[in-house]
């Protein structure tokens, strides 16, 4: 394959695809700018480098590297969003948001509801998190349901890298705050480059591949997972469909629905820890919306109810892997 | 109205009574229309506070930045919020600030500056750096205000925020009122330092404590703090010395406060001592002061019937303003 | 009705409750001590008296009134837990939790499982909150989902005065990390005082009426709300059975399947605003183990999805009523 | 060892060598077990940081209590978690601290005091407190030791911690390992204060700069916060400015340390020139320090095979420790 060809697409992986919708979103408006741990490239352009290059390119005063702060980080963040900027704040890993959770919960959710309207609040949370890294149990965990359980905030996570792009820059002209998680084994995995300008509208869901006999809903890296249960049942003579979300909150309910109406068989997978999870909110939608349609009950994946753990076998087996994948459908088959 | 002089005037003096005494009567008002049972509110009291946000507001521009907090109504009436806007929001009416969906702990009326009224002890001073960082970037020339209490100095976010400003020289003046307790807590008792302002050590910033029921100090002090900001040199801590006469919420009956320190507090209430002072130094006419007294009262009826008459919003307000794109 | 009336239990309220409760575990060990802004007598007792005249019982040094400072109580707390105490936190509202997320989420909820079950965080946070008291947006919220959402977190809710008691206790002399909620509108409702020394064990659930026709699953203040709909189904001639959880996480599943299996119909209740709470992952339990014996779809009622507003109407209107709630039932029955 | 005299001894001495020489060889080792692909992990060096915590724990006992953060391996050698363990843990291996459920970051070993291992920034400090008041109401006469980063000095945890620990009294030492950077941060472009020691006085406690990299001067600066916290006086603030050689993590280049600095630091690595001080102002015989350095060997070289030979949790373990009873 050459990378050339005129008909292949250019390979990026993540970490680009997101500086990439960074830097168009900076040149797209002199009110965006970033804050947060090393961004700068004086400190390397963020501890995964996803900010590098856009100081020496836009300056210092619109990527500023920050003290080891998090709720000063969110809170300036919340402060110039309802002052007109459009302010991207990095927090490096998303267990870190836990020292912030007031700035997010209590002031950047509420804002606009509380002020009548007068302070929108457009900010957006970028941070990464995912287990495999053997980061241990203060590094890796998925609090997407934290926030989609907040009215107020938009929870946005890319499954690749030329979604993360589209996705990042209408994360930072959407008037809302959004939340935009970033699964770190992601980052280093290439797909294809997005077209300059390519964005992807928050809130609509993307199906990744089509099916006829059972649909998996996912988000992020478990977008990937099941891809390649799809491939597996495929050789079955099982013919699934795959949702991308894209948009954890606010979902969108119609892409789900229309294609389980049409599958009658559903399955949602997250990395998240299965209780409490964002697979419960879909699984008790679908089965309200759809309960006589339905084949078989809608079944969920998730990760162990459990702190992410060290040791690799652990780690492994803490993770949901495609054997519990291609259980779940073979359960909604019978 | 920015200043430069280093001395306030008598029409200063004037101004920053009337603030002093608006905020006193709104409260006697306030409280009375609740214990009428016209009002149904939890009432966070601002009495003995008034003459801190009455000598600052003389160094703001309308356009300048406040964040306030719970008990803020004294900040919010110096910056200028209308007083029937502020009397419908605390009536949760449809004419209120925030159309009654915020509530007394969550005035916010740009057209002031007041952009936050948190409920949330200490939350507010990580926000108003960025309401500062944002003038910074912007060069708007703003200055940002963030009031909070003893109490709020003890929290993360306070410190946060201050070594943040500090670094960033962001034009931000934070404003502890210090009114010795935090609820029913004495300062001694949660507060590991003499005095609040000892605390801009930590940040290498200036660190002032002044009288806060002092109207001429509070208006030096919050001069050299505002202009510090407005020239781009930092941020300042200014703790200011006052007391709470009404306890924690209204209700309150402050038993863990000593009698004696009650009585003497009571004793030097700024709104009548200032009142005779500007008499007897300034030789303002009683009759004058009478009669901006009774023009506030009139302000003031007229405000509280505006409330009362005004409507609720409609129940579609639940479906609005929590995105921006409202909620099927 | 005579309060002496040997037959009739005293009325207490659940203020009354949780200090009896409290009260019985400092004197059963001394290794019980509670910390908390206000929470000595000096200042009260606590902002709603829960605390009162336990200082002045046990003294100042187990009942600890502190600065404002969420992440220093909740740390303290877990501190003294894995050095053999069992603190009882207070945080004034649950609101402000938000500032000591990373207390409750990456330590106390994750020591035992990251030391390999060494240190075990025996440690309550006691909170409050609810609507209808015109206390705004963030003064209001419940967040119980999150906390059930954190493996090694457990999460307690009373319905009632006596239930407060039992369970306060055995929060207390539970060996996990402990989140107990308490709702503010009940604090002043009163019902039966327990038996000296009732206990009532985590995880399991109460029948708090039984029914053949359909199951309503609540908790906290919803309880009583269920059990109004119960009256008015039963003129109706609709037998409703009424869960009290008692304990969200770990969620006593048995007792919810035993009942719908009868029943074959399921209601779902909480104050919590709908999308992503805790009735999204009992609604998908049910799915998923009686799928085949529902008459028809688990439905859900909670709040609003939006911030508590202010304004005594729109308040009203944001936290479902009884309305809702035989609204749901209905739908169940078709 | 609990010492009350004013100035070390030899034996004292040689004891804090033994401690920085095991925490440099196994630092050395576990590098290179890493770079030979036997270990796979995110690795935060503590060379250069060897001083402060062998100095410190002359003044401690085994059940005093300690908490430290993801850099930490220095402070858990010198508090005596048994290598082994230690090297266990780190390869995630059934036979280490926590039975490999932690990891690296998360070290906890009640026997000898270490009771958690935090990865989050400034997070161990509420809960030394915590620690240290169990301490204060058993009368048990613990002392904790918490030890952080410059950069965690700006986190609102670092605040609320030390005011508590000040109104309360705690027998708490607060050591702020200062080494200039926060991750790829400067010290100055982080924190708005010249010494972090300096911010003590926002609580009324002392604070107290001392060289980090000077075995005696860090033995006398620990002793008297050691002893004041044990005597009921209260927490210090003790700052301990020293250098990290390896950058952040493992792999880390440094490329934001000026080559100028890094040269400086390396030239003034502690351990080779404690070692030489022994050799020339003790009269330490260079062949003690050999034999000395070569049992270190052979411990590590012990430490290593032995996790290497473990074997890793069974799989029963994802389901233990979750909650006090095992999940289904
Ligand atoms: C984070 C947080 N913790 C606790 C509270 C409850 N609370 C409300 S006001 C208050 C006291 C604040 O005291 P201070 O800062 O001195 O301000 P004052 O009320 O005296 O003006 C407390 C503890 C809160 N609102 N937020
Ligand atoms: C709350 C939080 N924010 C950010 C991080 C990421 N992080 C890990 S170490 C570190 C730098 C800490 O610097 P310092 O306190 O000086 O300690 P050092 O690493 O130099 O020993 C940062 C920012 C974190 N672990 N926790
Ligand atoms: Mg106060
Ligand atoms: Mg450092």
């Amino acid at each position: 394959m050459n990378a050339e060809s005129p008909v292949k697409a250019k390979k990026i992986n993540m970490l680009q695809g997101i500086n990439m919708g960074l830097a168009e979103a900076m040149e797209a408006d002199e009110k965006v700018f970033l804050l947060g741990e090393d961004v700068a490239d004086k400190q390397g352009g963020g501890v995964f480098g996803v900010t590098r290059g856009l100081s020496s390119r836009f300056g210092e005063s619109r990527v500023r590297s920050t003290p080891i702060a998090e709720q000063a980080i969110v809170g300036a963040a919340v402060g110039a969003a309802i002052a007109g900027y459009r302010p991207v704040a990095e927090i490096m890993l998303m267990n870190f948001i836990t020292v912030a959770m007031d700035m997010v919960t209590n002031h950047a959710a509420k804002l606009r509801f509380m002020s009548g309207g007068q302070t929108n609040v457009p900010l957006v949370i970028r941070t990464a998190t995912g287990s495999g890294f053997g980061n241990g149990g203060q590094h890796s965990d998925m609090l997407e349901a934290w926030f989609a359980h907040t009215a107020g905030m938009k929870v946005v996570m890319p499954s690749g890298p030329a979604e993360a792009a589209g996705l990042i820059y209408s994360s930072i002209f959407d008037d809302d705050p959004v939340v935009f998680i970033e699964t770190i084994p992601l980052y280093y995995v290439n797909g294809d480059a997005p077209e300059p300008g390519a964005r992807i509208p928050l809130g609509k869901a993307r199906i990744a591949r089509e099916g006829t006999d059972v649909t998996l809903v996912a988000y992020g890296r478990a977008v990937n997972d099941c891809l390649m249960a799809a491939e597996t049942l495929a050789k079955e003579g099982v013919s699934a469909e795959v949702i991308d979300l894209r948009t954890v909150a606010p979902l969108d309910m119609p892409t789900i629905l229309n294609s389980v109406a049409k599958t009658r068989r559903a399955v949602v997978a997250h990395e998240a820890v299965k209780p409490f999870g964002v697979g419960a909110e879909i699984s008790s939608q679908i089965h309200e919306e759809l309960f006589s349609d339905l084949k078989a009950s809608v079944q969920r994946v998730g990760s162990n109810f459990q702190p992410v753990p060290f040791s690799k076998p652990l780690e492994t087996d803490f993770i949901y892997g495609q054997a519990q994948l291609l259980d779940a459908v073979r359960k909604t088959l019978g | 109205m920015v200043t430069g002089s280093n001395a306030p005037d008598v029409a200063t003096l004037m101004r920053i009574y009337r603030r002093m005494s608006s905020i006193k009567q709104n409260d006697e008002r306030m409280r009375a229309t609740i214990r009428a049972g016209k009002l149904a509110i939890i009432y966070y009291s601002p009495r003995g506070q008034e003459v801190i946000p009455s000598a600052i507001a003389e160094h703001l521009n309308d356009d300048d930045y406040l964040v306030t907090i719970y008990r803020g109504i004294h900040d919010q009436i110096a910056k200028g919020v209308p007083l029937k806007s502020l009397w419908a929001e605390y009536a949760g009416k449809v004419t209120g600030t925030c159309k009654g969906k915020g509530g007394p702990m969550h005035i916010t009326h740009p057209e002031t500056g007041v952009m936050v009224t948190t409920g949330v002890v200490g939350s507010g001073m990580p926000i108003a750096t960025g309401l500062a960082l944002a003038s910074q970037m912007s060069g708007d020339g703003r200055v940002t205000i963030t009031n909070f209490g003893d109490g709020a100095s003890n929290i993360g976010a306070f410190h946060e925020s201050l070594n943040l400003a500090s670094i960033w020289k962001l034009p931000v003046v934070f404003v502890c009122q210090n009114n010795g307790y935090a609820e029913h807590t004495h300062y001694s008792e949660g507060t590991a330092v003499e005095n609040i302002a000892d605390r801009a050590a930590s940040y290498n910033m200036p660190g002032v404590t002044v009288d806060g029921n002092d109207p001429v100090a509070m208006w030096k002090a919050a001069q050299e703090a505002v202009a510090r900001a407005r020239a781009g040199e930092g941020p300042t801590l200014l703790e200011c010395k006052t007391f709470r006469f009404m306890g924690h919420l209204l209700g309150d009956d402050s038993h863990y406060i000593p009698k004696e320190e009650m009585a003497a507090a009571l004793e030097k209430d700024p709104v009548p001592l200032f009142r005779q002072k500007l008499i007897d130094d300034w030789q303002v006419p009683a009759a004058d002061l009478d009669k901006l007294d009774a023009d506030i009262a009139t302000e003031i009826d007229e405000a509280v019937q505006f409330a009362l008459d005004s409507a609720y919003p409609d129940l579609v307000e639940n479906k609005r303003d929590i995105l921006a794109e409202e909620m099927a």
